[in-house]
């Protein structure tokens, strides 16, 4: 396997994004919401690993961490070889360009004041691609082809367009400066069934076309399971599983992956009236459980849950952070 | 510079400026459609403030005529004083001695008959000068009470609140500590005391309006900032790697415009009823209606009553201002952010 | 709760401080005391008058730093002043602002809670009465008169009031002042209908659009699936949902009611604050008015404060913090 | 013997010919157009779409409470037999939350946020029954032990914001059954919710309706919850039916193109790495809507007829019902 030997794209080691709670008289910061816990994740060049979980659990914060739109603090994400963790202004400039974002709502991400062709040009502006303005224009029509959409639209304005549309136009304006990573924060989410194919058909094609790797984060199984080589699942600040998206889907290692896995809508004719698989509520991450984070939760927990907060174990290709998967046996 | 040139200019500048930015709003649909909308829902309004500014840009129009460049003005006489386009309108000699009532032929009081017979349409006033002319003036001063405020509010909130919102931190600390300073004085009692220590005058009393009304607009400006700092096509700016400066610039001053044009049509007739009672207390704006309204107001307990004085100037004001309301109205109807996207 | 009680106080308290600064700054250093002299005595008055006027009005002192007497400056007197609540004399006529103050403070409230408190019932029972027919002719109907009502200008509403009730109709006397409560309540009628008539516009245009806003909320709809009926879901509902903006528009008044209305009183000759504030214009009587604006913050960031505090009442969504 | 089997079907709810309409882009513009719909009593009908399909407008003009300057123009709506349309205002509102009730997609701005959950409930119990203020606490009590809310008399006292997203759903559909409904329409009840909350949600949904024996009308955008909850699904595609039938016919062997398509669109369906089929374009806004067919600009079987004719119902059996020109030409052949 090529990915095996080849170092990832990129790797996130023991990354830490607080966001801190204040109160008082003075506005002191009384606590932390532990939003990235710990999360250690890789993503192979020209793959695509999901981050899945439910909200709250943090998966946005860590995309928006590896963007350095959130200050980690502490971890190391290393891309191609740079820890961007520790760059700032005019030094991660550059890297601006090889990582870009697709996010949510398309409605939110275009400026409803720019033009098409002026919210796409934008990034070329600012890495100097492109020799003039016509050539950028031309650039412009070409990616509005690539994601299949009109060129004679690129002076038209955000409104004008569909929500399916829209979105076409945030990939044209991630591709414009030549990412080789793409961070997609529920890209998909907030589109019709009808549309969501389209958008994820696309998607795979210019992966194919251009070699990209995403890192796609989403709460939506049936998308991770159609899109992604690899899965990461994500609980309260943590990665509790990952591992090869196969594998993860037909044997989960972790109860919250059975319990995520189980609780999805099948369209399974048969599969109608089971008992919801997760009981109550996710704690809140200013204030997660001692020991496993999950044990409040966990159909299978046992004495020492509560007490350790479990490490990695190995899985076969990937990780589980459950006692049950200790090689020196679950109860010690 | 004599002060009519001045005003000359001042309005030649303002013409362009304005011909400038109704360009650039018909290039941007967005704007036209609102420029549409607006139209559409007020046609009246719509015009009857086109009038006023009519009306006000033509007595800004002043020139001297009937002597030499460089030739002396002979004082106390109207040769040699500008006359604006409006004041060309009224005979040169209109002023008759004291009251007359409207169309009348002779002097209320004295009985003497009148320079110009049955030509004064809304009568005279104390000191004869024709009522009609005056207020029509006053439509000048009326909105030079709004724009000059307006020009000084605008720029002022815009960079205090763009650059405090954008900032954050102790600057945002800083400028809303001195915000809610100016905010927490009774905004009548800081303007009277702004005019007392300022003194009277046309500039000094707009300086005082926009020194006591930039915190309301500076503080939704702030707050709007805030949120379109953490709005997603500013993030996705940023990812695409432009500079601060320029995210400011492309993407939050334009998604605030609208917000700065629906404080203008929301305080403009504030501003214009502000001056009013400022006149009453005795330092308002010399020709404005609220001193038309102020000198006339002692003339009710007068018999027989003098009322056209009171009537003209209250009238064109009551226009105005209920124009600029129902338009200020549609425009925030029109630009809402909460509306406008879908209406349009 | 007590830790945002306090902070807020101390941050008020450094507002109050803010503002006596500009005050200094304006009063003082702008305008000099010498500008005050000359526009209190006549602008030709010879120099030594102009010297005498400012000793004997305490201005002879050195403006911010005394290098003999650290704490004998015009910036040290005005603070001292203002913080002890002492105030001093006024600028015209020597009368202590204390006195004043206190002389005009009852009028002034006299006038002032009749008219907010017919206002608040008046702007608040329209607003829900026209936010209830939103989208009909009766809500258009409803804000084209209100917009009507705020473009005239107040000062016509007294000329009218005055001349329409006083003088033709003769219900009430025109202006005037009488201590005595049995007759007060006849010359306190006209200036409340007056200031009533004069701000219903604005306040009721306020309401209906805060009342509206909150009808479009989905918990609305939740209460009509219920089976709510209008009037429910408006004073059940909406109203106590709309606590927050109304109280917000209600505190800001409360200042107002000490230091009372300027155009009010001092056309229907009530002797309260707002008159002495007239006066004071009149008089050039600058020591009075900084007084004035110095009360009225005060008032104002206190119910600032007080309404900080109210909002938990009406919202238990706000926690202070 | 479909007559014979209406006849024995009791309906709490009959959509005949329900047109709603809103103004858009300056002219009244039916989104809802001649829908019929009837659920049974105890039964689930799934109405499913994507988003302005017109599936709640439906739902809100059954409940008669369409906002304005949304209007009902023509069609019979019976809530148990009772004319929701010509009910005076009083009737109307115990039809509200008595004979039907309503929840919603979002529960955290659905309930009031200054009044107690426990208010609420207690509210919706005395607008409908002569009990004193403390017997209705006691129910509404009873009520949040009944959906599952923990440590309920507590829960009588907290504010909305104080629960959690699924807690608060708990809370709504607590209200709702406050007076016992024959039935119960749901507006995408879990659409703000995660999956393991959802999931729960799901369940407290059909346990209620085994023991309640209501009905339940459900507003959803997504199969999976249509496949997990209903009896008979209407599928909705721009303001019209486009098929309508038992759940097992219409998600197992769909007949009208659109309904294919939305099924083979999505990602759980096709194989993993395999290209999903698409349903070329895009969702038409209200103002662009064609005038034969809706689906006919997007379809890959339209002919002749489709862009110019409405399609009828076409019956493929006697309860499975598909608008589609292409399905009556097919049956029509092969039974003369």
């Amino acid at each position: 396997m090529s990915e095996a030997v080849s170092p990832p794209l990129l790797r996130v080691e023991g990354l830490e994004t607080y966001f801190p709670i204040r109160s008082g008289p003075l506005r002191r910061i009384t606590g932390w919401v532990r939003a990235a816990d710990g999360v250690d994740l890789a993503v192979p060049a020209g793959k695509t690993l999901a981050l899945v979980g439910e909200s709250g659990c943090g998966k946005s914060t860590v995309g928006r961490s590896i963007l350095r739109l959130e200050q980690p603090r502490a971890g190391r994400i290393w891309f191609d070889g740079v820890d961007l963790a520790t760059l700032a202004g005019r030094a991660l400039h550059p890297y601006r360009r090889r990582i870009q974002m697709i996010l949510q709502d398309p409605a939110a991400a275009l400026d409803p004041r720019m033009r098409l062709r002026d919210a796409i040009a934008e990034g070329m502006q600012a890495f100097g691609i492109g020799a003039n303005e016509a050539e950028r224009t031309e650039r412009v029509a070409e990616l509005l082809r690539q994601v299949r959409l009109d060129p004679g639209q690129m002076g038209r304005y955000p409104h004008e367009l569909s929500g399916g549309q829209r979105q076409r136009v945030c990939i044209a304006r991630a591709l414009a400066v030549d990412p080789e990573l793409i961070v997609c924060d529920e890209a998909v989410s907030a589109l019709d069934v009808s549309i969501q194919a389209q958008i994820l058909n696309l998607l795979a094609d210019l992966q194919q076309e251009r070699e990209l790797a995403y890192l796609f984060i989403t709460h939506d199984l049936a998308v991770v399971r159609h899109i992604a080589d690899r899965v990461a699942v994500m609980y309260l600040g943590q990665i509790v599983e990952e591992g090869p998206v196969e594998r993860v889907f037909a044997l989960p290692a972790h109860p919250y992956t059975r319990g995520l896995l189980a609780a999805a809508p099948s369209l399974d004719a048969g599969a109608r009236g089971r008992p919801a698989p997760v009981r109550g509520d996710p704690p809140s991450p200013a204030n997660p459980p001692a020991g496993c984070r999950f044990h409040t939760r966990c159909p299978d927990v046992f004495d020492r849950c509560p007490r350790e907060s479990p490490p990695s174990y190995a899985v076969g290709d990937g990780t589980s952070r459950c006692f049950l998967c200790d090689p020196e046996g679950p109860s010690r | 510079m004599e002060p009519h040139v001045l005003s000359n200019l001042i309005t030649a500048a303002l013409a362009i400026l304005l011909a400038a930015a109704l360009l650039r709003a018909r290039r941007d649909p967005l704007w036209r459609g609102a420029g549409r909308e607006l139209a559409r829902r007020r046609p009246i309004a719509v015009s009857v403030v086109a009038l006023y500014v009519l009306i006000a840009g033509l007595d800004s129009i002043a020139w001297v005529d009937g002597h030499a460049p460089g030739a002396k003005a002979e004082s106390g006489t109207l040769q040699g004083q500008a006359r604006s386009v409006i004041d060309r309108l009224f005979p040169a000699d209109f002023q008759e001695r004291s009251y007359s009532a409207p169309l009348a032929t002779h002097e209320l009081y004295g009985e003497e008959p009148l320079l110009h017979p049955g030509k004064h349409l809304l009568g005279t006033n104390m000191i004869g000068q024709d009522v009609l002319h005056l207020t029509l003036k006053g439509a000048r001063v009326a909105l030079v009470i709004g724009g000059l405020t307006s020009a000084i509010v605008i720029p002022l909130a815009l960079l205090v609140g763009v650059s405090a919102g954008w900032v954050g931190g102790r600057l945002d600390d800083a400028v809303f500590f001195v915000m809610s300073t100016l905010a927490s004085m009774p905004t009548l009692l800081l303007l009277i005391a702004l005019i007392m220590a300022l003194g009277t005058g046309t500039t000094q009393v707009c300086l005082a309006l926009g020194i006591t009304g930039w915190v309301g607009l500076a503080r939704l400006v702030r707050a709007e900032t805030f949120k379109i700092r953490e709005l997603d096509y500013v993030q996705a700016a940023r990812v695409l790697g432009t500079s601060e400066l320029r995210i400011v610039w492309r993407h939050v001053v334009p998604n605030l415009m609208h917000l700065v044009l629906i404080t203008f049509a929301l305080l403009f007739s504030g501003l214009v009823l502000s001056e009013v009672m400022l006149s009453w207390l005795g330092i308002g704006i010399d020709g404005s209606w609220g001193r038309m309204i102020d000198q006339a107001r002692s003339e009710l307990s007068r018999e027989p009553v003098i009322w056209w004085n009171l009537l003209a100037s209250s009238t064109a004001l009551f226009i105005l201002i209920l124009a600029v309301n129902q338009v200020a109205d549609a425009v925030r109807d029109v630009l809402d952010p909460r509306t406008a996207l879908e209406a349009l | 709760m007590i830790a945002y009680v306090l902070r807020r106080l101390v941050y008020g308290f450094a507002t109050v401080l803010g503002v006596l600064l500009f005050l200094f700054f304006l009063f003082f250093l702008y305008a000099s005391p010498e500008d005050i002299a000359r526009r209190a005595i006549g602008e030709k008055a010879p120099p030594a008058a102009i010297e005498q006027w400012i000793a004997n009005h305490g201005y002879d002192r050195p403006l911010v730093w005394n290098p003999e007497d650290p704490t004998d400056s015009l910036l040290v007197e005005h603070f001292r002043r203002m913080l002890t609540f002492d105030f001093g004399r006024s600028d015209a006529d020597d009368v202590p602002i204390r006195q004043r103050l206190a002389e005009g403070a009852g009028p002034s409230l006299a006038l002032m809670v009749p008219l907010f408190l017919f206002e608040l019932l008046v702007s608040v029972t329209l607003g829900l009465f026209v936010a209830t027919f939103r989208e009909t002719y009766i809500d258009r109907a409803g804000v084209a008169i209100c917009v009507f009502a705020m473009s005239v200008s107040i000062l016509l509403y007294i000329i009218g009031g005055q001349y329409l009730v006083g003088r033709v109709l003769n219900w009430f006397p025109v202006s005037g002042w009488d201590a005595s409560p049995s007759v007060i309540a006849r010359f306190l009628a006209l200036p409340v209908i007056v200031g009533v008539l004069a701000s219903f516009g604005e306040q009721v245009r306020f309401y209906r659009t805060v009342f509206v806003e909150e009808t479009a909320r989905d918990y609305v709809r939740t209460a009509r699936a219920k089976g709510c009926g209008d009037a429910r879901v408006m004073w059940r509902h909406v109203l106590p949902n709309a606590m927050i903006p109304i109280l917000t528009q209600v505190v800001v008044a409360i200042p107002f009611l000490f230091t009372g209305s300027i155009l009010l009183e001092s056309f229907f000759g009530i002797p309260g604050l707002g008159s002495m504030t007239v006066d004071a214009i009149q008089g050039n009587d600058f020591a009075t008015l900084r007084v004035m604006v110095f009360i009225g913050s005060l008032l104002f960031i206190l119910a600032q404060i007080a309404t900080d505090v109210l909002y938990t009442l009406a919202d238990p969504r706000v926690r202070l913090e | 013997m479909s007559e014979a089997r209406a006849r024995a079907r009791e309906l709490v709810l009959e959509v005949r010919d329900l047109s709603t309409s809103f103004p858009i882009d300056g002219a009244r513009r039916r989104v809802v157009d001649r829908v019929s719909l009837e659920v049974a009593a105890g039964e689930t009908l799934a109405l499913v779409g994507e988003s302005g399909c017109g599936k709640s407008v439906t739902a809100l003009s059954a409940m008669r409470l369409v906002p304005k300057p949304g209007l009902v123009e023509s069609g019979t709506i019976r809530i148990g037999g009772k004319d929701v349309r010509t009910l005076p205002v009083t009737e109307m509102r115990r039809v509200r939350g008595n004979d039907v009730s309503m929840i919603f997609q979002e529960p955290m701005t659905s309930l009031n946020p200054v009044q107690t959950c426990g208010a609420q409930v207690v509210e919706g119990i005395r607008l409908h029954h002569r009990v004193s203020n403390a017997e209705a606490r006691r129910q509404a009590g009873a009520l949040f032990s009944q959906v599952g809310i923990p440590d309920a008399e507590a829960r009588l006292d907290a504010y909305p914001h104080q629960l959690s997203g699924g807690m608060r759903q708990r809370v709504m559909i607590a209200m709702a059954l406050a007076s016992r409904p024959r039935l119960l329409i749901a507006d995408e009840p879990t659409t703000a919710l995660d999956v393991t909350i959802q999931a729960q949600i799901l369940e407290l949904l059909r346990s209620l309706q085994r023991d309640l024996g209501m009905a339940i009308l459900l507003i959803t955008h997504d199969v999976g919850i249509v496949n997990e909850l209903a009896d008979r699904v209407a599928v909705m595609y721009a303001g019209r039916i486009a098929e309508e039938g038992p759940r097992r016919d219409v998600l197992g062997a769909p007949r009208h193109p659109y309904t294919q398509g939305l099924l083979r669109s999505l990602p759980g369906r096709a194989a993993p790495g395999e290209r999903l089929e698409e349903i070329p374009g895009v969702v038409p806004p209200p103002s662009q809507w064609p005038s034969g067919c809706r689906f006919s600009n997007r379809c890959p079987i339209a002919f002749e007829p489709c862009d110019s004719i409405e399609p009828e119902r076409t019956a493929v059996s006697a309860v499975h019902g598909v608008w589609c020109h292409a399905v009556a030409r097919d049956l029509g052949a092969s039974e003369p």
